[in-house]
Formats: C-alpha cells, structure tokens, sequence
C-alpha cells in the first residue's frame, strides 16, 4: 500500500497539519504557488543569525503539499540556512533520481518516495521548501549580509 | 430504443478491454477527447499513400493530398452546416484561432476601440486580446457572469457600445457548462457594428450544426475535442469579412505577390492559412466530424443529458457538501458538471479518483482564473462526458466520490 | 561498405511495391519528405494508448501523455545537440515559429529599429517580418545575394548597423541549395548587438547537429522535412533571450497568473505554447529525429552529395540549354538542384516527368520570389533528395529530362 | 493517348501560337497572374461596340495557358462580349463537372477535357479567358457603358 501516491500516512500527516497558525512580527515571510495546482503557501520565519527559530504560515494546497509543509514545520526549527537549502536540493535530486529505492531521499520526506513517479506532482511536495528559501533570501535581502 | 453508447466505444482501441489492464472510466473528455480508431487510419492511410505537400500539384502525390486536403476542409465545412468551404480556415487549434482573430482584426484597431468578453472565458479567449490591449491601446472589458455561471446577457445591452468593435465569448463553458445564447447576442452586436466571435472549443462536439443560424461572424474549435487529431483546428468567419482583414501571420502559400517593400494576398480560406498546413490532421478531423455526423446525434444528445443529470443528482446527495457550479438541474448546459468539496483540493480528488476507482478527472482552474476569483473558489473538480460514456461511468464516478470523501475527508 | 538506401527505403509504405501502382522517384523532399512507419506507429500507439491532454497529470492517461510529450522535447533537444530541452519549443512548422518570433521580438522594438533578412528568404522569413514593419514603423532591409545564389556575406559587415536588433536568414537555401556561414555571420551579428535566426527548414533533416556551435540565438524548422508529421515543428532560442521575450500568442498553459487587466506568464518553453500543443505530433517528430539519428548519417551525407553531382552533371551533358541555380559543382550545398530550361515552362516539365516517368519534381518559384526577381527568372524546377533516394531515382530523372525536352523543346 | 493531360493536341497547339504579336493602339488591355504557377498573360483588344474586333497580347505560361490563349485568340475575333463571357462560364462549369465525357465543354476547348481530373491546373486554362473579361471589363469602364 505503501507504493500508492496517497498512502496512509501521508493523509494522516495532511490531516494532522495545522496550517493555520501565525507568527506574529516574523523576520521575513514569503508566498509562494503553483499556477498549475492553484497550490499557494505563506511560510513565515523567526531567526536568529543563520538559524531557523520558528516557522509557519498559512497553506492552501493538495494533500502532498500539506504533508511537506507539516514535515518541514516539524524539523526546520533549529537548522541553519545552508542545511535547509541543501536538504532541498536533496530532496529536489531524489524526486528526479532514477534509483528504485528511497535512501536518496532525505530521512523525514521518505514517505514521499512513491512521489517520484508522478512527475507533475513533485511541485507539490517542494513548495514549502521553496517558499522557506525564497523567505530567508528576503530576510537576508533586508538585513543586508549576503 | 434508446442510445447505446457501446456503439461508440467499439470505435475506440483505448476503449476494448485489451488495450489497458486497469479500468478507464474517461470522464476528461472536455480537455481531450478519445480518437476513433477510424480516423487514426484515415490519417495513416494518407501518410502512407498520398504524403506530399499542398496547394500546388506539381505532381500526382501533390495533387491528391491538395485534393483530400479540400475535400476536408468541405467535409468540416458540411459539419458546421455553412455551403462555402472557403469560410473554413484550417488552424492548429481553437487557441491559435482565436490569437489569429485578435492579431488579424488587431490590424484594424484604432485607440480607444474596444473588445467585450467576459468573465468566464477560458484563457485562450482572454491572453490574446490583453496583448493587443497592451500593444495597442484598444480596452478589452468583461461582460459578468450570472451567479449560476451564465454570461449575464441583461448586461451586453448597454456594455457593447459605439467602440465596441469585437463581442469575442464563449459558446459553452468549459467549467460552468452554460451555453452561451448566440442568437440573442449576435442581434445586439451586430445593431451596435460590432463582430461576434463564438469560442466552440465546447460546442462543437455536440454534433453537426448550423452555424449560420447562431448570427456569429467567427467561430473557432479544436480537432482533439471532436474526436480528431492534435494539431489541427477551423476559424471559420463569414467570407465579406474574412475578404476585408489583413493576414498577421505571414508565410508560404498565403501570397498574391511578394515585393521587397510590401506584398499582397490570397484570398480567404489561404490567406490565413500561412505555411504548410497540418495536412494529415485536415484530413483526420474531416474524418472525425464524418464519423461523429453518422452516429445518431440526437440520441447521443438525450444520453449526455441523461448522464450529466445522473451526476449532478448524485453528487447533491453525497453528504459533505458539495457545490456544483452553472445552471441548475434541467436548464440547458454541455456535458459536463465542475464542482467543489469544502475542504477537499481537486488534486486530491483528482488523484483518489484516478488511483482507487479509475476514473479520469481534472481539477483547477480549468484555463479559466478570473471566472474562479469571480466565484471565490480555488479551484474545482470536473466531470466531462463523451458519446462512449455510460451508466457504468457515471456509478464509478459516484461511488467514488464517496470513497474519496471519506478517505480525505 | 557504400550506403545503402534501400535499408531507408524498407521502412516506408509508399515506397514499397505494393503501397502504389505506378512507379514513383520522389524527389520533391525539400517540400516534404515521406514519412516512415516507426514515425506514424509511434503516433498511433500514443493515440490508441496514451491519448490525453498534457502539462496537467490530474490521471493516468494525462500523466502518461505528459511524460512523452517532454520526452519528445528532450529528444529532439538531443537532435540538436542541446543540452537543455527547456529551450525547444513545439510550434506548428517553422513558419509559425518565425511568425512567434517576429511577433514576440515586435514587442520589444522601437521605431526605425531594423530588421536585416536576405533576398534569398522563403516567404516565411519575409512576410512575417514586412507585417511588424507596416505595423510598427519598422524597417527591414536585404541582404543581396551572389550571383551563384549565396546571400552575399560580404555585405554583411557593413549593413548590420546600429540599429538592427535582428538578422534573420536562411541557413540552407530551398532554391539555390546554398548553406549559410552561420559562425561568420554570428560573429558580425552579435559584435553589433543583434540577434541571429536561422531558418532551419532545409538544413534540420541533414541529421543530428551541434546547433551551439553554429552561434545562432534562434533556429526554427518543420516536423515534415526531416521525416515527421505534419502540424509540428521546432523554435528553439537560447534560454536566456527566451526568458526576456515577451509572448505574443496567449492561450491556456502559458500563463502563470491571469488578471482581468494584466497576466503574467511561465517560464519558457511554455510561455510560448499557447493552448494544447500538437502533443501527437510531438512524439511523431521525436521519433523521426530518432530514426534518421540511427542511420548511418555519413554514409547518407556523403551519399546524397555523390547523386546531387550526378544529377548537376548530368544536367549540364544534356543539350538544349540548361541553366543551374546555386553554388557550383563541388561547393558545399544542400541535396538539391533548381534549373531552368530556355523556353519551357517549370509546370511543364513536372508534368511531363511526373505523367510519362513517375518523377515527382516541383516547379514555380518555391515560395522565393524576390529570389527569383532579383536572378531574373520566370520560375524554376526543382529536384531534392533524401535518404531514400538512390541512382535509379536519378537516372529516370536525367532520361526523363531529355525525352522532356524532345516533346517540349 | 488523348486521356494524358499533355496530349499532342495541346502540345502542338501550344507550339504552334505566337503569342508576342501586340496590338496597335488596344482599345483596353489587361494583365492577369496566376500566382501559383507564374503564369502571366497580357490580353490587349480591338472593339467595335460589344464585338471583339482583334484579340492579342504576351502569354508567359504553361503549356495549358498557351493552346488556352491560342484557341482564343481564333476564336473571339467576331464574337461579342456576352458571348465571350458565357463561353467561359461554359468552360469553368465543364472542368468542374462530374461528367465523364467532353460534351459539355464549348467546342473548341475539348482537347482540355483531361485538365479536369487536375484541379491544380483549371486555372491555366481559364487564364486568358479570365485576362480578355478583365479587359472587357475595362473597356466599358472607360467608355462609360455599362
Ligand atoms: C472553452 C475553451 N476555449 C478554448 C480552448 C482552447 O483549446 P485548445 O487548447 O485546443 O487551443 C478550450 C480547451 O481547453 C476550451 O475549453
Ligand atoms: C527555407 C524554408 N523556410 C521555411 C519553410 C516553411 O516551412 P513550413 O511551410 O513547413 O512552415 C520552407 C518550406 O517550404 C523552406 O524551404
């Protein structure tokens, strides 16, 4: 069951997401969509330095996207700019990889695996961190340190 | 007797049990409909007896392709019930239609014209009158939409103004299934001067018709929506006045003469069709719109409307609540229903659907934006019906929304 | 070992014995080749297994129709020695691409801009660009041709000037055979901040190529000249440009955000595929290119210039006064030959060889008539090879001509 | 033999006309193109009324288009204009035709009953009867009769 797109856990994980809450006075926020889905998420960020404090914001969007953005929600907090860009980058390669297994994926996106397949859906499970990147840039933008 | 759309589906490989393992109830028909097997080998037999390029008969391939070239453009010609062929101009699709018409009549525009649309066109009928707008300066503005997703024709009155030089909507929506009144319209448009221009993307699968009873000047529609090839679409336009536009698009086999500085034209149907043409899929669609135009049409009509009510019936029963957009049960609109599910992204619906019940959907925003942020809705799942759908879809469908509504409930 | 055409020929219908009558020596290929059967299987099996609209996987069937119609891109990016398929984009044939392009770059020019293309441009390469120059102010001027039917590089260098932002030219000529120093004239174009296009048209079924290295910005030919469908062909552009030009033609999955005044669009290729693309047609022409990339492209390249010497020599032997176009014999050209005969009339000829020796040949001014204006002539016969084509094909050519001018003369 | 579309007939026809003489002074003349083909014929003509009195001018054509303007050049002098323009009339509807006989076609011009089966070609035959209507044409639109 497991190889199905839309297994257990990924609806149990959509569900549980509690896409709702703000952050109040973020450092830098971002939305980003998908014309293609309708799929748009706000991703709202606290930092400290280099480092991710808190992260939320509102999501509009299809099963996929919401599991992503409860995952990343989860494990975000705590991590450095760089280790979110490259987890997303390795995410990014694993989706696209050709290896039939899901050791390539990064630990807390392998549900995701049966993803791989489905070519027009991999925007779904990236958005959120594409929409946590494209924040911290702004944040970086306005504290001026490149 | 009543319809049997098991007729049709015979038609279809992709129909027979052999040719895929799993079920297919095929319910995307308003983005793409099945291609009959006979006109997948009307379109090999040319290519592989009578491959050559037209308009020119140079030699004997030339002159029988450029034969069954014009005997197909007379067979679509025959389709929409119009007695000169030369109205009929071969295109890549509804869309390329529609950006011919804009940058063709564009030509002809001065400041401050204006061109009437309206909110629930799909994007192929918006884009290119927003690039003329911005080219140009002409105004494009947007007839309203009925809350039951008609286009508000109380309105056209006193929107088509002295200015107005273009009415260019849809004659049936792909999202909301109303269809468009032509006939009341086209009296409006033509009182103030101005051009009406139907978009049957949706309509021109519902059968032979008689295109010159709707009032229209233009009239465009895709060949992978009748049952025909990719590739290939008709601009049909009433002949005084496809004599009078000026070609925007330039190539091959469209010429009168071509001179350094300036050059001249062909007359309609060649004038518009610049370079070669999409000679194998001419033909293709011809075959199509013959294959549909000997089925029993009105039986098939009768049965559509049978099944679309049978959805739309059902999916109010399902608790959950969900929304159907358009007119009502019994009012008049194409085969297909949209709706929403509070709480529910159409995607998921769309993937459930197609992974435990396999059943083909589709849901967004259909090409049609300013028509969803008008109803304040992100996006909805549709439903769209073919002469080879049955009783056995419209159940699948049903049962698994049900499922579905469930699972991702 | 030699090449062998027969291994081509076996893979089509039409030129097996049985598919036709009478005898045929095709030689009208630079006006559309035949097509083989692994090309219209591929087409057929996608129609009968995998039909479905694309750019959206809301199912199975669109997942599937999807995945191969960017296959196909990334095909004939391959083809072209590309290496990022996002930069090839479906168009209808290469006069639609030029079209895209001259309407999309129109966007971006001023008044008294200038657009260089050359005397010896099929119309698609001058229409186009006349219609932005009556439209906008424009001017577009020529580059002359040498007097063995070249376009006169030579004059390059002094007629780019600061105002041209395009030059837009031939890469392989249809009437002369000529091939264009695309390196050179890259170099001149870009040392004056132009862009460069070349018209593909003739050159694309020469097989696999290193486009990069011929320092072109864009490039743009037709499916059904290198053995493919109809309804298809190819614009591609260098990623950057594409990404900084506006589009011209609107339609559905092209767009990012649709407002009622203003829309925003996708990133290239998509920008510029308005509406359903000729999906079908896509993954006809992937597997054309395919096809003719597993020959022995070599053996054929040197196979067809051995028989276009034969039938310019053979030509010349014949008495009566046979005037070649192009480059002459030894010079580089493509596999084709244009001649005049002194007092008989190119639609003559191509009836009588196409009536009493089968040899299908083309004659009239081939969509060039500023080509045949400036080099004085009424009209032109033109034979052209392809891969299938072998001595036979040469010999009815070369006996044919001389009974031609016994009955004619 | 005479099922070819370039039968001896024709072929001869086409051989045997002149088609350089020009006219002293033409009442009215007129150039039409066949821009498919090339084709370009220069009717000049010599009235008396409504009766054609002499017929000439340049043929640049086919084959079709030359024994075309030749059988012509025969056969209007005499004739009036109403005549000339139902000849031709005659002469479309009979390429056009279903028929699998040469009777309908005005006499002089059956040798061109195999051009029907050649769509492409009708045009080089009408040619020069569609160049001496032009002039007609013209003729009265300078002598003010309609
Ligand atoms: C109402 C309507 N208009 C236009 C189109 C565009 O058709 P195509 O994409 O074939 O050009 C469609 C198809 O999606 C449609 O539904
Ligand atoms: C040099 C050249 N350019 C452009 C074209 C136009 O190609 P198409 O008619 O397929 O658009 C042709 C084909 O005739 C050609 O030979």
């Amino acid at each position: 069951m497991s190889n199905d797109l839309y297994h257990e856990q990924i609806i149990e994980r959509a569900k549980r997401s509690d896409n709702n809450i703000r952050l109040e006075n973020p450092d830098c926020s971002a939305t980003v969509s998908n014309p293609l889905c309708g799929d748009r998420i706000t991703v709202e960020l606290k930092m400290e330095g280099d480092v991710i404090k808190a992260i939320s914001g509102p999501v509009k969007g299809c099963v996929l996207c919401k599991a992503s953005a409860s995952i990343l929600a989860e494990i975000a907090v705590g991590m450095k700019c760089d280790e979110l860009k490259s987890m997303a980058s390795d995410l990014g390669q694993a989706l696209k990889s050709q290896a039939d297994n899901n050791e390539s994926f990064p630990k807390a996106y392998r549900m995701f695996y049966p993803v791989k397949k489905h070519k027009s859906r991999h925007s779904c499970v990236m958005l959120p961190l594409e929409g946590a990147l494209k924040a911290i840039s702004e944040c970086k933008g306005h504290s001026g340190d490149k | 007797m009543a319809f049997d759309p098991g007729l049709a589906a015979v038609d279809f490989t992709i129909l027979r049990s052999q040719a895929r393992e799993e079920e297919l109830h095929y319910l995307d028909n308003a983005a793409m409909a099945l291609i009959p097997d006979c006109v997948i080998n009307a379109m090999v037999e040319h290519d592989t007896l009578r491959r050559s390029n037209v308009k020119r008969g140079s030699h004997r391939l030339a002159e029988e392709a450029t034969e069954a070239f014009e005997k197909a453009r007379a067979a679509v010609a025959d389709y929409l019930g119009v007695s000169d062929p030369d109205e009929v101009v071969f295109t890549g699709g509804a869309t390329a239609g529609i950006n011919i018409l804009a940058h063709s009549l564009g030509l002809m525009f001065e400041r401050n014209d204006e061109v009437l649309i309206s909110q629930l066109e799909h994007h192929s009928n918006i884009i290119p009158w927003q690039v003329i707008q911005q080219r140009q300066g002409i105004k494009v503005r947007y007839l309203p939409v009925t809350p039951d997703g008609r286009i508000n024709l109380e309105r056209a009155e006193d929107m088509i103004k002295s200015r107005t030089r273009i009415v260019s909507v849809t004659h049936g929506s792909n999202v909301t299934g109303a269809i468009t009144d032509a006939r009341t319209l086209s009296g409006l448009v033509h009182d103030r001067g101005a051009f009406l221009i139907l978009d049957g993307a949706q309509t021109a699968p519902g059968g032979p018709m008689d295109l010159p009873a709707l009032g229209a000047d233009f009239y465009v529609f895709s060949g992978h929506k009748v049952y025909g090839p990719t590739g290939v679409g008709i601009l049909w336009g009433r002949k005084e006045i496809l004599k009078n536009m000026p070609p925007a698009l330039g190539g091959g086999e469209m010429i009168q003469d071509v001179g350094l500085e300036k050059s001249t034209f062909l007359d309609p149907p060649h004038r518009f069709e610049a370079g070669t043409p999409p000679v194998t899929q001419a033909i293709g669609l011809a075959a199509a719109v013959k294959w549909l135009a000997a089925k029993d049409v009105k039986g098939m009509r009768g049965h559509l409307r049978r099944l679309t009510l049978r959805i739309m019936e059902g999916l109010t029963q399902l608790s959950g609540g969900i929304k159907i957009l358009g007119p009502e049960t019994g009012m008049e609109r194409i085969p297909l229903v949209s709706f929403c599910v509070e709480g529910l992204h159409p995607h998921d619906i769309c993937q459930v659907m197609n992974d435990r019940h396999g059943v083909a959907l589709r849901g967004g925003f259909h090409c049609a934006q300013p028509l969803h942020d008008f109803l304040k809705i992100d996006g909805t799942t549709r439903a769209s019906l073919a002469i080879y759908n049955n009783d056995n879809d419209v159940d699948a469908l049903l049962n698994g929304m049900e499922d579905c509504m469930k699972i991702l409930g």
